[in-house]
């Protein structure tokens, strides 16, 4: 039992899944003796030999390609691609292979195969290392979209991803990767892919959010208490299938909800939450759904992000309309 | 200080003032002319009748399938469909020099190489008929399926050889792609990667001169396709792709290396299409019909039965009982891909996931009693 | 003044353009002397010069890539994509580049630029030709995602989307192209890129569709009528933006709402549009929003597309659901 | 019939049953050995001494240039900075080579070329320090801002030389990319279409040797990168990326020949990544030390001041007023940057679009509201 970050913490997952099973291979762009970008991969090349960690010429489209005929062959692999802002090569691949090789095969081949990938803003990164792509993944039919936003669930999700039959994408958010420490036990017991996590019970609000939002979504329920407001959060690590019934059911008992997220405001995940509110929780709904999302816009670069990043002061404004209405 | 003042003239490195690093060239193989004479010794192969005449069937049911597939479709009873009518040798020669355990991953018009494969006619008109079933092959259960999106297959073979290399079988990967394909990221990226890990992946081009109504001129400046493969450090050639025999022999050198592993090896095969790009194109509208005669002299069922003839191997009796047998065998497919009906409407719901969500069960539900209605 | 069918009407407006404006040039797979695999080129090699109609090579990422080194120097490119199945290799280029070369540059350079792409299913085509990705693209800052259903849209919309000094993505469906012919006049009229469409007036529930769909919504909506109820139909025909004014007040005026779209349900811009309503709507709504989509499911091979495409039946259905609520 | 029969042994085309279609060859070029002894007879670039001094400084003003973004960095005054160190000569020399109507498209490694083009170091500064209005260049407004997507500017290039050639214009686009990126669909891809239509466009591979921690061996197969080019039928040749002059005079003649309408071509030029990939990095990690302090002695800087000196051409006077007058010159724009404060937050909004919807202009309010708070 020790203190790991999130990244330690796939790390973790990683070395254990490999260890299991000896059809996971991890590849990618530097994920060899670099250890990956962020150290994700550290010292599994080392430990598992180049024939299972595998460092990738530059080609994200191949990546992806042939992670599927991997995949394919009954091997399990782990793909790493470097940041999301690099991940739209392989979109033509998950979108028209991986996520479809089961069903056009009638499950003669299938493709358990997991992409990885650093994402998510608050770093002061370049361009392109700080986007938000979820929703594009959520919306694709036989793929499941993942995110954690604790060591212990990264640890538990990573490991549910890799057994998962079915590709995966799996977000990481960098900005906590290093944030926290926290105990995980490195014993291979997996998470629910399916199932949202309660951060926090309240009574009076729901707080819907993923990845790093749950910060600052955490940070506001505190002020909430301070100000004797009880805020349920719900961490729906999986954004694809959703879990829909955790949402209804916290809304059935609070009626008011806010959605929070990085990505732009139209059309990210928090709309999918939102229309099944207004479509199964109309009765409950005491006051309109607020989502506290990126803006409209292109992400700024480093000097600006944090006005497009959604604050607690945000969140908590959005929180106090919502309990406000009548 | 910008180049207005450059004076240079000469636009190539001067011999004087550069030295050669780098040589490659490109050959080109045929073994049977136009007319099916051989204009060099044949290869083992060759001297095997048996092999020769199996050779021979493969793509006349190829060629045979092509037709009742096209008639289907004119009759609005199969999708639109791509026939490879004149591109036979290269899909069945191919597929003959694989070995039952290497994996083919085909484009859209290697039906030839399928069916030797032995992927049954049915489950093709089963497929192009729009039934997914069709690509649950009962045989080569671990070929891919057709892939419609062009050159997307290129990186599975790097993967499905990557796989082998890692188990450490001798199998290989043979991929196939169209000559438009080349011009793609994808066929690149793959290329390189097979290079690069020296895996036992084998790529075959079908160069059919034609990518829909863009010639293979407009495609690429390069002199031949086979040169793509130079870009990744790996062998590469072209042969006739009318030639069966050039095919199987050069493939089949290809899948000995790759199994023995001795890495890639990328093969342009030159034939021709001579029929439209599909069932929906009209080819009159982009292509001169006095090319497409032209090119009739070189297609590659005549030349391997007049080389069978001349050799004394193959008379009338053995090309009737052949269309005969051939027939029967793609009538009663089509027969009973006819008689197949379609799958419960549920059956959209199968394979999305091996677990799926509540939520897609409701939708099932949904959908079932949509389609009840 | 001509009867002419979606596809002719496209083709109207490429001329149109064409001889408007020089900087237009038409680039893609088989757009020459192919005229498109629909015709919706037809022609205008043989009228513009193989110097403004460009068939070229197989490679979707070059064709969006250098579309935008295009337009950054003034010119107009209009990239037809062959099928949406076949845009995902695009998508690098219009995520990362081509809606962002004008926030990235403050101005300096800009991207005008049009990718058309028909799309949708009911056309028994083979894989990959049927599949409807609105959503992806309507996610995506500094884009426009335009979607006509009809040939007067089509002309007037495609004409907006050309002269529009933004990258614009234009997907035509192919069931529409040659399903009916209407008089549209080749006046070079343009039509807003920011506003939905009123295709029937009513005061009972508010049907929100766009492509090929508005055909099942519109027999729908007859339905209704003959049993007395009024039906509005908005055609979005903009996704990205949202005329979400449209929506709400529509809404705000019949109670009732159900989206139909063919895309998969989760993450579809369906989402997007009930989010809406429940942020702003909530009071005015009478019934849960309905929405009636393709299911969350790979599209199926011919045989069975039409058991996945929403259906009038299906629509009625889920339209009786909304007015028989209390 | 299966390939179990098949008895070829020979792995290659045998010479005896194939003819040579197509011979390639790939040449080198330096000028200046290590020492900044030249090794042959110089181009007349070469032999202007106001060119070679302001190739000189050119290439100073890039290292110092590196070295205060990295300084500022390394004091978290700038974000995540790739610095040059040692590869000067590829981005000054293929810079020195354009002509000023030539369009640049730069990858993230070519601070010299764009400080050659008028770009200053001062927006430089900026757009490494996280500020949009880096990008938005005073001078040299048609080349395109630093490309953080590896290869995706190579298909820009081919637009902006196709608007070149539509319009009739004698100019070129010149594109540079690393090794790493010729791994990148994108760029076979682009040169392709480059050679398909013979287009006015250029392509540098800033051939650093190593892609962050992937050594050149493990990226491909390849012997050269130069030959990626064959695959697109478009002359290639490699030159010493550490010799300006041969970087100057290569860049220069493809320069003269794609805006004479000779079409496009491709230059490696191979020269050393000195330092770490980026600020983030530490290369320490997988290469060896041994192999960088070699690599010293044939970095491009002091090539050429040896030259200059032994040419009579360069004293120690000179060489201090060259540094003094530049370290004053990145000293001002150091300090400009840091004085200059960020925009205001509504700006996030200005540019996402033309005219922008009336839904972005809430969002904008909303933004504002939110900083003030
Ligand atoms: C990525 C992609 N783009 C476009 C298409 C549409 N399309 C189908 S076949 C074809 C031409 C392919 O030419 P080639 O690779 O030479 O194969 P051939 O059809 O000649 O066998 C095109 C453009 C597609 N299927 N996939
Ligand atoms: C498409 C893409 N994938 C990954 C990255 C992350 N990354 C940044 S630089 C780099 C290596 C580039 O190597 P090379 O092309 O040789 O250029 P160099 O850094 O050596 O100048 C990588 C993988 C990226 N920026 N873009
Ligand atoms: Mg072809
Ligand atoms: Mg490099």
């Amino acid at each position: 039992m020790a203190e790991v970050t999130l990244v330690q913490a796939v790390n973790l997952a990683l070395a254990r899944a490999m260890s299991e099973d000896a059809a996971v291979v991890v590849l990618g762009e530097d994920v060899g003796a670099e250890g990956g970008v962020f150290r994700a991969t550290d010292g599994l090349q080392r430990h598992f030999g180049a024939d299972r960690v595998l460092d990738t010429p530059l080609a994200e489209t191949a990546i992806a390609g042939l992670s599927v005929g991997l995949a394919a062959q009954g091997f399990r692999p782990v793909a790493e691609i470097q940041f999301t802002g690099f991940i739209y090569p392989a979109i033509d691949q998950i979108v028209n292979h991986a996520s479809r090789l089961r069903t056009r095969t009638r499950g003669r081949l299938t493709c358990p195969l997991v992409l990885r990938a650093p994402y998510g803003g608050g770093i002061r990164a370049i361009e392109h290392h700080s986007e938000s792509p979820e929703a594009i993944f959520a919306h694709i039919p036989g793929l499941r979209m993942v995110i954690p936003s604790s060591p212990s669930r990264a640890y538990g999700l990573l490991l549910a991803a890799i057994r998962d039959p079915d590709p995966v994408v799996f977000f990481e958010p960098t900005r906590l990767y290093r944030a926290a420490r926290e105990e995980v036990e490195d014993d291979g017991a997996a998470l629910p892919l399916d199932r949202a996590f309660v951060l926090r019970e309240g009574s009076d609000i729901t707080l819907v959010t993923w990845g790093a939002m749950t910060m600052e979504t955490l940070a506001a329920a505190e002020r909430l208490a301070e100000e004797g407001i009880s805020a349920e959060i719900l961490d729906l690590a999986t954004l694809k299938p959703l879990d829909v019934g955790a949402v209804l059911a916290s809304v059935g008992k609070t009626g008011r909800c806010v959605i929070i997220h990085e990505a732009p405001l139209s059309g990210g995940v928090g709309a999918e939450i939102a229309a099944r509110l207004a479509e199964g929780a109309l009765v409950s709904l005491l006051a309109p759904v607020e989502r506290v999302a990126g803006w409209d816009t292109v992400m700024p670069l480093p000097r600006l992000e944090r006005h497009y990043l959604p604050s607690t002061a945000r969140i908590l404004a959005a929180a106090r309309r919502a309990l406000a209405y009548q | 200080m910008s180049a207005e003042t450059n004076e240079t003239v000469s636009l190539e490195p001067r011999a004087e003032v550069s030295t050669v690093v780098a040589r490659f060239e490109i050959r080109w193989s045929r073994f049977l002319d136009p007319t099916g004479k051989a204009i060099r010794p044949l290869p083992g192969l060759a001297r095997d009748a048996a092999e020769l005449k199996a050779l021979y069937r493969g793509m006349v049911l190829a060629r045979s399938f092509d037709a009742k597939a096209v008639a289907l479709q004119r009759t609005g009873r199969l999708g639109t469909f791509p026939s490879a009518l004149g591109q036979e040798a290269v899909a069945v020669g191919l597929a003959a020099a694989m070995h039952p355990d290497d994996v083919l991953l085909p484009s859209f018009r290697e039906h030839g190489a399928q069916l030797w494969r032995g992927v049954s006619p049915f489950e093709l008109f089963m497929f192009w008929g729009g039934d997914e079933r069709g690509s649950d092959f009962a045989a080569a259960r671990e070929d891919f399926p057709v892939c419609v999106p062009v050159a997307t297959h290129a990186p599975h073979a790097v993967g499905v050889a990557l796989a082998f290399k890692l188990r450490r079988e001798a199998r290989a990967a043979v991929c196939v792609f169209g000559d438009g394909a080349t011009s793609k990221g994808d066929v690149a990226e793959a290329l390189n990667i097979a290079g690069a890990w020296q895996l036992p992946a084998v790529f075959v081009i079908n160069n059919n001169q034609w990518a829909i109504s863009v010639p293979l001129a407009h495609q690429t400046a390069a002199e031949t396709l086979a040169q793509k493969g130079i870009a990744a450090g790996i062998d590469s050639e072209q042969v006739d792709g009318n030639d069966i025999v050039a095919v199987r022999e050069a493939v089949g050198r290809a899948v000995a290396k790759a199994r023995s592993g001795g890495g890639p090896h990328l093969i342009e095969a030159l034939t021709y299409r001579l029929g439209d790009h599909t069932t929906a194109d009209d080819a009159s509208r982009y292509r001169d019909d006095a090319e497409v005669s032209r090119r009739w002299a070189e297609e590659p069922i005549a030349r391997l039965r007049q080389h069978l003839v001349a050799a004394g191997l193959w008379h009338k009796e053995d090309e009737e009982r052949l269309l005969a047998e051939i027939a029967a065998t793609i009538e009663a497919a089509a027969a009973k891909y006819l008689a197949t009906p379609p799958q419960s409407p549920d059956t959209i719901f199968d394979f999305t996931y091996a677990n799926p969500p509540e939520d897609l069960a409701e939708q099932r539900r949904a959908a079932l009693a949509a389609a009840a209605e």
